[in-house]
C-alpha cells in the first residue's frame, strides 16, 4: 500500500517539476495532458473496450483560455499529495472541490465555481498519473443496490450475505476493489443488471433472484463508477452470463454500452470499468411484437430521441449489424418503451413471463 | 346612373367650356396655397424657417462682401400666437432700386443661374417668409438697410401681391436711428417658440459648427442672451462662377446650350462653354462622337442623333473633375473646430471626398463622427445634416444623407447596432455636410436631399471613413482595458499557482511566484496572444 | 487672411454691385432645376409620374364631362434609356385655342381657384412630364385632341420655351387616322420599366381600386396587355364648386377678400362670401366679434385688430361643417368593390369620417382594412394610399397617412405588432383615401400628405374604427376556433374518464359516456365559460 | 391487512360515485379535493408540526382550465383501486405514471406528459382517502443509507444489523412501517442525520457511529418520504436525541426543517412524517467563529441564497428568537459554508471536534 503511495505522489511531484523546469529556464510553463477529447478515444475491436489513445495536448499557464485551468490543475494535483501524504481517508470529487473553492484575491473570481470544473480535471490527473481515481483517495457516490447469492467481506471485516439483505438490498460502497469489497462466495446461475430502481425493487419483492438463482443489481440509471468498476470485476472473477435489463430507447441502449463498453468520457476508466461480456436482454423492438405490448405504453420518440439515436448509430461499438438493425427498427417504429411498462400488461409479467422466456430462448443482443 | 345620362346631351363640344376656364396662375398665388412645400407648415417649424432664410441671406451676403458676419436675432411675443422677429447683419446691405423685389417677389435673385456653391439661390426664401408673414398677421414686412456709412438707412413697410407676384410698397423712409452699415428684416407671424432638437437654438448651434467665421447673438423670447462666438477669423474662400460640367449634363440642355450659343464652332464651343474641357479634349469629343469639330453648334442642335453621339462622348471621354473652388468645403480642420467648441467628446474623426459632380453640378462630401463625452449615451446615433452650410433641420428620414447612414453595417465597425435597427447606438454623432453649386432638395423647403445616387455613395464613402476610424479607437480602447485586465488576472493566478507548486516540489513559493511574475512583465504580451486555435486539452 | 483682407478696401458700396445681378427667375426654368420636386428623380419613378400625371388629367376631363373614362396607355421601349410612353382618352379633348398652354405651360390650368376637389390643380404635372421629356430627350412632346366626332383631330408637336414659361409649337396638322373624340399625348424621355411595389402596374392597380367606374388598358414594354375592368358604371357624382369655409380660414387671405370685394354690407359679404354661412349666422359672428354688420369690408380690412376680432369669431360661433358635395369621396361600398375585385381576401371593413375642414379647405377620410386571403403574411401590413383617387407611391415614410397609423397599438386590436415596430404584422392591408379641395402635400410631387393634425387625427379615427370591426372579426375567428377545439378535447377526454368511473364504480361505460356527451352538447358553453378566477385545487 | 384495503377501495370508489351523481342529475360533475397551497397549511404551535387545514375545493370536469386534471384523478384512483384489488407488490409512482400515460385518442395528447403532473394527484388522493401513499401501494425511490446499533427485522424476514453493513452502510427500504422493518434492537445514545452522503460516508468510514454509540444515517440532500418516515418513527418509538447535521445555508436549515415539521409540499405526510424532537446541531454562523473555520471556505451568498434566507425568515416555524437571530446572522455574515468545508480544517475534524464539541456543550438550536 504505501509503495503504490510512493509511486503516485512521486507521479504528481513530476508534474510540478516539470512546470518550475519551464519557468527557471524562462519559457511558458506547460503541462503535458491526454488529449480526452473523442479523436483520442478509440474501440478496440480486440479488447472490445473503449480505449484512450496516447495524443497529448499542452496546457500553457500564460495563455488566456487556458490560464485557469492550469491553475487548477495544480491545485489538484497538490491537494491530492497533500491528503495521500496524510493518510486520510477518501475523500469525495465534491468534498475535493470543497477544499479547493475559494475567491482568487484580486482577481474577483473563484478556483472553482462548480464542480463540473474540477471534475474533468481530477480525470486529467488519472491520466497523466496513469492512477484510477479510487487510488488518488477519491470516491464518487455510488447509487447501486444489490441483492442475490453473493457473500462479501467488506474492508471493515463485515460479512455482507446479499440475500439476507432486506427489502433495500445492499447497497453498492463507493469503492470496489478487492481490497476493500473482497467476494467469498458467488453462486449466481447469472447476473442481471436492471437500469432503474422500481423495476429493480419489484423484482426484489418478488424475490426473482431466489427463484431464478440470479445476483439482481441496479444502478439507478446511468451507472456510477463504482457500480460499473464492480460489473467488470464479476466478469474478470467469474465465468457467468451477465445481462442488462434497460428501457427501450437510444438513453437506454446506450447505459448496456457503458456497462459493456465504457464511455468516451471516462475512456482512461473504461479500460477498467468495461464488461466485455455483458448482454443485452431487452427491451428490443422485436418484443413490441413478440409479447405485444400494449400500444398505450408506446410512447412517440421526440427529436432528442431521434438525435440521439443517431448519434449512437455512429459510435463504432454499435457497428454490429444487429445494433444497426435494431436502431433502424426503433427509429421506424417511432415510438419508445420503458421499462417500467410492462407492469401495464400485468404486475409480474416482468418476472413470469418477459425475463424467463427471453432466457431461455436467448434473445440476446450483443 | 343619373350622372352619366347627363354626357349623353350632347350641346356642342364640353371642350369648349373647359377651355374657357384655363388661365394662368402667378407663382406666389401658387406658394401662398403651398406654403408648407416652403418649410411653413407647423407653428414651431415658421419661426425656424423664417431664421433660417434670413441668416442664409446674411451670411451668403456677408461672405460674397468678404465681411466676418455678425448676426443679431431676435424674437419676441406678440400674443399667444403672434411672434416678433428679427434678423440683424453686418453685410453689405441691399440696393434700393432691387431692396423691395428682393423681400417682396418669389423667383427674384441674383444666384439662380451661377454655377457656384450658395446658401439661398432660388429667390423664394425670404420672400416666402414675408408672404407668410402678411398671410397670418396681415402686416406687412420691415426692412431696413444701409449699404454705405456716408449713406442714409432706409425703411420699407412692404407686402407681396399675390396675383401679380409684385412687391406693394406700404411706407418708404429713411431711419435716422440704423447708423451702420447692414440690413435688418423684421417680421410678425403665427409661430411658436420651442426648446429641444428642433428648436431656434439647436438650428443656431448647428450653424455655428458650420460656419465657424461667424458670430451669432440670439435673444430669445424671455430675455435670455446667447452668444455664439467665432472659432475662426478666416473667411471661407470665396467660391469661383464656373460653367457647367460635361459629365452628368442633360440631353435637353445641351440642346438649348447648343441654340443659343453666338460661338460658330464646334470645338470652340465645348472648349469656352464647359470646365475643364481644353482644345485636346473637345477635339477628342468630337472625333469620339464622329462630329466634325468645326460644325456649327446651332446646325447641330437640329440633329438629335448627333447631340446624343456626343452626349456618349461626354461620357467616354475622361474628363477632369470639376474644380473646387466653386464650392466652399468647411474643411475638416475648422468642422473639427466647430464641434469641439460646441460639445465635449472623447473623439472625432473627419473625413472629405473629392470633388464629384452629379447632373452637370460638382459638389464634395464632408463627414464627421463624434464618439462619447457628454453625447448622449442611451439610444441610437444622432445625425445632424448641413447643405451648403445650412442645418437640415426636419425631414431627417426622407434625406439621402441618413438613407446613405442606413445602408452602412455598423457591427463591422465595432459599434452596437440592435437587431432591424438601421442606426448604431451609444454616444455617436454622425455630422455630414453636403456643399454643391445646386442641392438637390427633396422640396422647396429644403429638409432633405434628394436620393441621388452619387451623392449617397459619397455620403456612404466619407461616414465610412470616419468610421473606420472609430472603429480604431474603439478598439484600441477594448485592448487596452483587455491587457491590463488579463495581467492583473495573471498575478493573481500566480500567488496560488506558486503555492500549489511549492507544496508539490517542496521549493520555496516566494521564489517562484518572483519567477513568474519575472516571465509575466518580460514576455506577457508574446505568450497571451500567441493563442492556439481551441483548446481541447481539457477533453470535455 | 488673403479674402478678409479684400473686405477692407473699400471702393464704393458693394451693394451697387450686388444689385445689377438681381433678376427674375422663370417658374420654368425653376422647375427645370428642380425636377426632382416634381417626382422627377429616379429613372422609374419618372415613368410613373409622366403616366400619374396623364392618367390624372385625363380622369379629371371625363368626369367634368360626365363620360365614364375608358384610358390606354402603352410604353414602348426606344433603347437601353429611352421610353416611348402614350396615354389615351376617351375624354372631352382638349380646345385648339389652349392645348399648347395646358402642355406647355407651367401654372396653366383651369382648376387653382376653384374650391372642389380634383386630381391635377396646380396646372403643373403634364407641363412638367413635357418638360422632362425635352430635356432627356431632346424631343418634342406629340399631342392629339379631337373635341367634337364633326371636328378633325389636331396633332402638335410641342415643347416649352424654358426663358419665357411659353410653349413653342414645332408642328401643327390635322391627323387623319385619329377619329374618336379625346386626347392622345406621347412622350419620349428617359425613364426605366420596373415590376414590384412602385410599378406601373401596381399604380394602375390601385388606381382601379379608387376609380371603379373606370377601364385602363395597359400595354407593357413587352407587349403584354392587362385590361383593369370597371367595379361600376355609375359615374362619381361631380364635386361642386363652393366658397371657402369660415373654420380654419387664414388673416391674410381674410384682409385680402375684404379687400377686394364689391359687397358693400359685412354681413352680407360674411352670407355671400362664405359657405355655410347665412344671415343669422352673419349677425352672430358680427357680434360676437363686436363690429357693426353695416360696416363697409373694405374699411374693415385696414383694421387689422378688427379683422382678427372677426376671425376669432369665425371660431366661436358654431358654423356647419363644409358641404360634402364639393367632394368626391369614393364611397365604402364602392371602396369595397374595388378592393375585392383586385384581390383575394378573408375579410373587409371600411370606414369614412364626416367631412371636416383644414385651413378653409373641406376634407374627407374614407379607410379600408383588408385582412388575410392572398394578402402577404410575413412581413409588416401593407399600407396604401391615395389623394383625391390618385394613388401616392412614393415617400410612404414622410405621409401623414403613414404616421397616423404608426400612432396606433395594434396590439390593442388583437394584432401582432414586434416590439419597436411601428406597423402590425401579418396578412393585412390599410388603405386610406383622402379628398380634400386642396391636399396639403408636402412637395409639388405629390408623394405624401403633410403632417396638419386634423388631417392626422380624422386618418387614426377612420382606420381605428376598421381596426375595431377588425378586432372583432379575429376574435370571433379565434373563438370559434377555440370552442370548437374544446368540444373535440371534451369528446376524447370524455371516453377516458367513462372508463375510469366505469372501473371505480362498476356502471356501464357506454351509458356513462353518453350521459357525459349529453352534458356537453347542451351545456358546453356555460360550464366552460363559467371558469373560477384560477384553479387553486391542486395547491401546487 | 384486507380489511383496511377494503375501507380503501370503498374510499375510492366513493370518488366516482359522487361523479356519476353529479353527471346523473345534469350538474357539471366535480370532486371535492383538499386545498393543499399554502393558505391551507398551517403549523401546529401544540404540536410542532406543519398540518393541512379543512378547506376544500371542487374541481370541475367541464372548465378547460380543470379537466385535464379531473380526468387524471380519476384515471389514478381507477389504478390504485384495481392494484389493491388484485393484491399487487407496491410500485412506484413513477410506475404507476408510466402504467398511465398513453396519448388519448383524438385529443393529441398524452394522458400524462410528465410526474411532475401525477405526483400532486396522488397526493390529492392521498388527502380525499386519508391514507398514506405506501399504504395505496405506493412507494417512492428511498435514497438513505444508515449505520450504527440497530437491528431490524424486514418484512422478507431478513434480521439486518446495522453495525455489520460494511462501507455502503444498509440502505432504507422504500416502505419502512412497521410490518414491513421491524425494529428489534435500538441501542443508540443519539441518532445524527448528516444532510450529505460525502460526509456521512467519511464519517463512515471513520467509525464514528461505533466510537460515540450512534445511528448514523443520511437521506443526501433533501430526504425522501422513508427516510422523513422512518426518523418520524425513531422519535415516537425511542427517547433518544436526534440531532440534524446541514449545510450553513438556508437550503441546509429547510433541510433540518422538513425533518423535524414537515413541509408545505406535502402536509398530508407531515403529520405522519415530522420529528418534533429534532434539534439542529450545526452549521451555525456561531461556529465559524468557534472553530475559526478558515475564509477558503467560505462562499458568497448569492441572490437566490439571500432570497431564500428571507423566504425562510418568514415562515411560521422559524419564528422562534433563537433562528431569526441565526437567518439574521447569516445574512449578516455573507456567507455560507457547507458541511463538506470541514475537510479543509482537517479531515477528522468533524468526527473528533467538531460534533464532540457541540454535542458536550449542547450547542443546538431548536
Amino acid at each position: 500500500m504505501a509503495k503504490k503511495n510512493d509511486a503516485i505522489i512521486s507521479k504528481l511531484k513530476n508534474i510540478g517539476e516539470g512546470v518550475l523546469d519551464d519557468v527557471e529556464s524562462g519559457h511558458n510553463p506547460s503541462m503535458d495532458i491526454m488529449t480526452r477529447s473523442i479523436n483520442n478515444v478509440h474501440f478496440d475491436e480486440a479488447s472490445g473496450v473503449i480505449k484512450l489513445g496516447n495524443d497529448r495536448q499542452k496546457r500553457f499557464y500564460f495563455n488566456v483560455n487556458q490560464a485557469k485551468k492550469f491553475l487548477q490543475t495544480l491545485l489538484i494535483a497538490k491537494q491530492i499529495k497533500t491528503l495521500i501524504e496524510q493518510d486520510k481517508p477518501p475523500l469525495s470529487i465534491r468534498q475535493l472541490f470543497y477544499t479547493l473553492k475559494h475567491e482568487i484575491p484580486g482577481a474577483g473570481e473563484n478556483t472553482f465555481d462548480v464542480q463540473e470544473e474540477s471534475d474533468p480535471i481530477i480525470e486529467d490527473i488519472e491520466a497523466i498519473t496513469d492512477t484510477l481515481r479510487e487510488d488518488l483517495n477519491l470516491i464518487a457516490t455510488p447509487n447501486g443496490v444489490i441483492s442475490g447469492p453473493m457473500v462479501v467481506e467488506d474492508k471493515t471485516g463485515d460479512v455482507l450475505d446479499f440475500t439476507r439483505m432486506g427489502s433495500a438490498g445492499g447497497a453498492v460502497p463507493p469503492i470496489v476493489e478487492d481490497d476493500y469489497f473482497h467476494i467469498k462466495e458467488m453462486s449466481a446461475d447469472y447476473i442481471l443488471v436492471v437500469e432503474k430502481y422500481a423495476v429493480w425493487n419489484l423484482l426484489n419483492q418478488e424475490k426473482y433472484w431466489k427463484k431464478n438463482n440470479c445476483l439482481l443489481m441496479t444502478g439507478k440509471g446511468q451507472p456510477a463508477r463504482a457500480e460499473r468498476r464492480l460489473l467488470a470485476r464479476f466478469a474478470e472473477e467469474f465465468d457467468i452470463p451477465i445481462y442488462i435489463f434497460t428501457d427501450m430507447d437510444p438513453w437506454g441502449y446506450y447505459i448496456y454500452s457503458v456497462y459493456k463498453y465504457g464511455s468516451i468520457n471516462l475512456a482512461f476508466f473504461s479500460e477498467k470499468a468495461a464488461c466485455p461480456p455483458a448482454k443485452y436482454i431487452g427491451l428490443s423492438v422485436r418484443d413490441v411484437m413478440d409479447f405485444q405490448l400494449p400500444k398505450s405504453s408506446w410512447i412517440k420518440l421526440n427529436d432528442e430521441d431521434n438525435k440521439r439515436i443517431e448519434e449512437i448509430s455512429s459510435y463504432p461499438w454499435f457497428q454490429k449489424e444487429r445494433w444497426q438493425k435494431e436502431l433502424s427498427d426503433l427509429k421506424k417504429f417511432g415510438y419508445k418503451i420503458e421499462q417500467d411498462a410492462l407492469v401495464s400488461k400485468s404486475i409480474e409479467f416482468t418476472s413470469n413471463n418477459y425475463l424467463p422466456h427471453k432466457i431461455e430462448n436467448k434473445e440476446f443482443l450483443e | 346612373m343619373t350622372s352619366s345620362k347627363v354626357s349623353r346631351e350632347e350641346k356642342g363640344p364640353i371642350a369648349l367650356e373647359l377651355a374657357k376656364k384655363q388661365k394662368s396662375i402667378s407663382v406666389a398665388e401658387f406658394f401662398e396655397k403651398n406654403r408648407h412645400m416652403l418649410g411653413f407648415d407647423s407653428l414651431p417649424r415658421c419661426l425656424i424657417t423664417c431664421i433660417k432664410e434670413a441668416v442664409d441671406n446674411s451670411l451668403d451676403a456677408c461672405e460674397e462682401s468678404s465681411i466676418l458676419p455678425d448676426i443679431y436675432i431676435r424674437i419676441r411675443k406678440v400674443d399667444d400666437k403672434m411672434l416678433n422677429i428679427v434678423v440683424e447683419d453686418n453685410g453689405p446691405g441691399i440696393h434700393k432700386d432691387v431692396l423691395p423685389r428682393v423681400f417682396g417677389k418669389l423667383l427674384y435673385g441674383s444666384r439662380f443661374h451661377a454655377i457656384r456653391q450658395s446658401r439661398g439661390q432660388q429667390g423664394i426664401g425670404i420672400s416666402a417668409a414675408v408672404l407668410y408673414g402678411q398671410l397670418t398677421s396681415g402686416k406687412p414686412a420691415r426692412i431696413t438697410s444701409k449699404i454705405d456709412s456716408k449713406l442714409p438707412a432706409y425703411m420699407y413697410d412692404l407686402k407681396i401681391d399675390t396675383e401679380t407676384n409684385e412687391p406693394r410698397i406700404l411706407s418708404e423712409r429713411i431711419d435716422e436711428f440704423f447708423t451702420s452699415k447692414g440690413t435688418r428684416i423684421e417680421i410678425e407671424m403665427e409661430a411658436a417658440y420651442v426648446r429641444g432638437r428642433q428648436s431656434v437654438l439647436e438650428y443656431l448651434k448647428n450653424t455655428s459648427i458650420v460656419n465657424p467665421h461667424a458670430r451669432f447673438t440670439f435673444i430669445d423670447p424671455y430675455n435670455e442672451r446667447f452668444t455664439f462666438e467665432r472659432a475662426s477669423d478666416i473667411l471661407p474662400k470665396k467660391p469661383v462662377e464656373i460653367k457647367p460640367h460635361p459629365r452628368g449634363i442633360e440631353l435637353g440642355t445641351l440642346v438649348k446650350m447648343l441654340q443659343v450659343t453666338d460661338i460658330k464652332k464646334l470645338s470652340s464651343f465645348l472648349n469656352s462653354e464647359f470646365t475643364k474641357v481644353g482644345g485636346y479634349t473637345a477635339e477628342n469629343i468630337c472625333r469620339e462622337a464622329n462630329i466634325d469639330p468645326n460644325m456649327v453648334p446651332h446646325d447641330l442642335s437640329m440633329d438629335i442623333e448627333g447631340v446624343k453621339r456626343l452626349l456618349g462622348a461626354f461620357q467616354k471621354i475622361k474628363v477632369m473633375s470639376p474644380p473646387r473652388d466653386c464650392l466652399s468645403p468647411i474643411t475638416e480642420d475648422l468642422l473639427k473646430k466647430g464641434v469641439i467648441q460646441n460639445c465635449n467628446i472623447d473623439f472625432i474623426a473627419t473625413a472629405s471626398r473629392p470633388v464629384n459632380a452629379s447632373r452637370g453640378n460638382p459638389f464634395m462630401v464632408e463627414a464627421v463622427i463624434a464618439f462619447g463625452g457628454d453625447i448622449e449615451r442611451e439610444g441610437k446615433a444622432d445625425i445632424i445634416r448641413f447643405a451648403n452650410r445650412v442645418p437640415l433641420m426636419y425631414q431627417q428620414g426622407a434625406c439621402a444623407i441618413t438613407h446613405a447612414i442606413e445602408r452602412i453595417n455598423w457591427k463591422h465597425y465595432n459599434m452596437e447596432q440592435p437587431k432591424n435597427a438601421k442606426l448604431p447606438s451609444g454616444p455617436i454623432m454622425v455630422l455630414v455636410h453636403i456643399a454643391s453649386t445646386n442641392v438637390p432638395f427633396t422640396s422647396e423647403s429644403k429638409d432633405a436631399v434628394a436620393d441621388i445616387p452619387e451623392i449617397m455613395d459619397d455620403v456612404e464613402l466619407a461616414v465610412r471613413q470616419c468610421a473606420r476610424e472609430l472603429s480604431r479607437f474603439l478598439s484600441e480602447q477594448k485592448k487596452a482595458l483587455e491587457a491590463r485586465k488579463k495581467i492583473r488576472i495573471f498575478e493573481s493566478y500566480t500567488k496560488e499557482v506558486a503555492n500549489a507548486l511549492s507544496v508539490l516540489t517542496g521549493k520555496d513559493e516566494a521564489h517562484i511566484e518572483a519567477r513568474f511574475l519575472d516571465i509575466l512583465n518580460k514576455k506577457y504580451s508574446k505568450f497571451i496572444e500567441e493563442i492556439p486555435a481551441e483548446d481541447n486539452a481539457g477533453g470535455e
